[in-house]
């Protein structure tokens, strides 16, 4: 157990993992999304309140779902950081932090253009757009306390605690802005909730999800690979590696 | 040609007792907060200037003011405890004292929370104190004055604990005053939004206890997970140096 | 022989990509000095705040007392007196308060005691000036006050000597001498000419510091 | 399908640009992390590549500090 655990710690195996990994991640999970996206565009029925605006939805419900997954799996590497100081899961919070910056954003700029024809208005401070609005900044906050600390191990611990203290935050922050937004607006429709969603229209969502958790595997397993090869340049198998004439 | 010796290693009852060693260091940042009595009053200062700039910013109507008055306090009270953040450590770990702070016996967490106190008594109370004057610059009616205040004085520690963390990670950095914000004010949004919607509440005669007891709750949190996670920030930070 | 207080097994420190030690042991055995040296860069400080337990970026073994020292911290952090680069002297509180801060954790200590450490630095007179009004030197006296008064069986001192004038330095390195011949066990780096009876160093910065 | 025309699928009923709009941010910003992971990756292979063929040359004893003042030249 314990032997397993110190070779998934290890960053040369990772590295060939990752390899064998990389290409089915990519190729099974663009084909995913594109069936999924497919299907929703062009197939899916229309929705009987939101028209054909609600098609939004195949890109925005997996971005924000990742947006969200990215940052408690973040937490958990940044545990696995202090409690067993492993170096491949301060890696992986390195590696992960931009790509959930990114996803973050294009949920929020997918909120709010599908936001204008549904609301008539490119932003509302609906209580789902707010917190995804201060998760943007949690991930900004990780990303720049690890750009300011030069020293590797010490910016792995520090942007650990801070993953954390955010993990703690988070549901106090999601409550407390949807207590905020009962107070200000009373809900009138909010996106993404209906009653009951016809399978032509959550098979499609599904596909779409899981297509992007894959890309984003092999995102991640991309990053990763870099980051190590920055962090252990001078060890040998890395510099076999180069030699032998790696791209 | 080694000689014996015989090691006195000094025994756990002749060492000094955690609540005495937090004593210390709390009246220790008090006594030199006090000699230097200008750094008090710039976070004051800048609350009553914050609080100012709405009215000739935004408009002077009552109605507005009492609409947005318990939001602009708290905004200013925030903005200023973040103002003061920056100084919580940085003068310590300047001078050498944070590193006799860490290598003190005593468990870390309970010392940081001493530390996190002075700083709440040093500038979050004075801001409780001041805030029924602005309160009513602001037009908040009899009743709201009162809650806005005991919002601040349960919300203003909360502020200091989980500033504390922001300010134990970024010391010795460069640029850290605006790093700090950056990582402290996500943080800050759920005590900003009770905070200012139980005024509101008030204002509209709601009962407010409910909220105020889940105010009391944020504090119980802040109290116990904050100074383990400061500490964990300042061996961190120590480390790098 | 006496059985160790600190034992360092293989420390290596890596800093900026730049191994600093590697392989590093050795045994910091009561009634010993042993001086750290090394040219500049070398980590005789990054090595010091090791042993003391501020810097933890390191990897192999510290042993207090023959057991891990993790497993022992506040035992280790009672017993043990560090004083750094950095005096940890607050401008704003006179010698008398800022050594009454400093032994607050520590020790209880009457007043008296500390006023004529204070005198035994030679700042008698200046107890109850605020330190900012002091000379880097006599700042650098207020810290050292505490090696007279200090019971914790391990010292480490990090540039003891720095901006102490030679008098000063005389009567500081007798005070280590007593110490060691007391049974302390005392870690030092310095750039001043240290010629103790009892001392023993460790050699940082071989030169191949770059290779891994 | 649910559109009759493929002019009818690009405009949606008026909603189109919308949801075209949000679907090319989309693949943009996608491609674009991508892009610049791979590139970021290659980058770094050719750094250690020509960090390794300059190895050797790396001086390893320290330099000896001789404190000589540098006269600047009057002419």
């Amino acid at each position: 157990m314990w032997q397993i655990f110190h070779k998934l710690g290890s960053p040369k195996w990772f590295f060939g993992i990752a390899s064998t990994l990389m290409p089915w991640l990519l190729w099974v999970g663009l084909a995913l999304m594109v069936a999924g996206i497919g299907w929703g565009l062009a197939f899916a029925p229309q929705d009987y309140l939101q028209g054909n605006s609600y098609r939004i939805i195949f890109i925005h419900v997996p971005s924000a779902f990742l947006a969200q997954s990215v940052y408690m799996m973040m937490a958990v590497a940044g545990l696995v950081t202090l409690v067993w100081r492993m170096k491949l899961a301060d890696v992986f919070v390195k590696a992960v932090a931009p790509v959930g910056a990114v996803l973050t954003f294009l949920a929020l700029f997918t909120g709010a253009v599908w936001g204008k024809p549904t609301w008539g208005t490119w932003w509302i401070w609906d209580a789902r757009l707010t917190s995804m609005l201060i998760l943007l900044f949690l991930y900004f906050g990780v990303i720049a306390l690890g750009a300011a600390i030069s020293d590797e191990k010490s910016s792995a611990r520090a942007v650990a605690v801070l993953v954390l203290v955010g993990v703690v935050n988070i549901p106090i922050i999601k409550y407390s802005v949807e207590w905020w937004n009962t107070l200000h607006q009373p809900a009138t429709f909010k996106l993404t909730e209906k009653p009951s969603m016809p399978a032509e229209m959550w098979v499609p969502l599904l596909l779409s999800v899981l297509g992007l958790y894959l890309i984003f595997g092999w995102l991640t397993c991309l990053r990763m690979q870099t980051e190590i090869l920055v962090r252990e340049g001078r060890t040998r198998w890395v510099k076999e590696l180069v030699q032998a004439g790696g791209n | 040609m080694t000689a014996e010796f015989t090691v006195n290693l000094r025994s756990p009852d002749v060492s000094v007792g955690t609540a005495t060693a937090m004593k210390a260091v709390f009246v220790r940042d008090l006594k030199i907060a006090l000699r230097q009595p200008q750094d008090l009053l710039n976070p004051l200062l800048f609350f009553v200037m914050v609080v100012t700039l709405f009215p000739l910013g935004v408009s002077p109507e009552v109605s507005f003011l009492e609409q947005a008055g318990s939001g602009i306090l708290w905004v200013a009270a925030l903005l200023s405890v973040l103002l003061s953040l920056d100084h919580l450590y940085r003068h310590d770990f300047d001078d050498g004292t944070l590193e006799q702070l860490v290598l003190q016996p005593q468990p870390l967490f309970l010392l940081v929370l001493a530390k996190s106190m002075a700083h709440w008594v040093l500038t979050g109370l004075p801001l409780v104190l001041l805030a029924p004057v602005l309160g009513v610059m602001v037009h908040l009616q009899g009743n709201s004055v009162a809650v806005l205040c005991l919002t601040l004085l349960i919300g203003t520690p909360v502020l200091s604990l989980i500033g504390s963390i922001g300010a134990a990670l970024t010391l010795g950095l460069r640029a850290a005053g605006v790093l700090l914000s950056l990582l402290i004010i996500p943080l800050y949004i759920p005590v900003l939004i009770f905070g200012t919607g139980t005024v509101m509440a008030a204002s509209e005669g709601a009962p407010v206890a409910g909220q105020l007891a889940l105010m009391g709750a944020f504090l119980v949190l802040a109290l116990t997970l904050a100074p383990f996670a400061s500490a964990a920030a300042l061996r961190i930070s120590l480390s790098n140096s | 022989m006496s059985e160790p207080l600190l034992q360092a097994v293989n420390l290596e420190c890596e800093r900026d990509d730049r191994v600093l030690f590697r392989d590093l042991s050795f045994s910091i055995l009561p009634g010993t000095l042993i001086r750290v040296e090394g040219p500049n860069g070398s980590g005789k400080t990054t090595l010091l705040r090791i042993l003391a337990g501020l810097n933890d970026s390191y990897s192999g073994d510290l042993l207090w007392r023959g057991q891990r020292r993790d497993g022992y911290r506040e035992d280790f952090l009672r017993n043990m007196l560090y004083l750094g680069h950095r005096p940890g002297i607050k401008p704003l509180l006179t010698p008398i308060e800022n050594l009454r801060a400093l032994m607050a954790g520590r020790r209880s200590v009457p007043d008296k005691v500390l006023w004529q450490a204070l005198e035994g630095t030679g700042l008698g007179g200046f107890q109850a000036v605020p330190c900012h009004s002091l000379s880097a030197g006599q700042q650098r006296r207020v810290a050292l006050a505490r090696l007279l008064i200090a019971d914790e069986p391990l010292w480490i001192l990090d540039e003891v000597f720095t901006a102490i004038d030679i008098h000063g330095v005389a009567a500081l390195e007798k005070l280590l001498i007593e110490r060691v011949e007391n049974g302390g066990a005392i870690v030092v780096t310095t750039h001043h000419d240290l010629r103790l009876p009892a001392m023993q160093r460790v050699t940082l910065g071989g030169g191949d510091g770059y290779d891994r | 399908m649910a559109f009759d025309s493929f002019g009818a699928f690009i405009v949606m009923e008026g909603h189109g640009p919308y949801v075209w709009a949000c679907y090319f941010m989309f693949f943009l910003l996608m491609g674009a992390l991508a892009l610049w992971s791979l590139r970021q990756r290659r980058s770094v292979f050719a750094q250690q590549r020509r960090r390794m063929n300059s190895a050797p040359a790396r001086d390893q004893s320290p330099a000896g500090a001789s404190f000589t003042r540098i006269e600047p030249s009057h002419d």
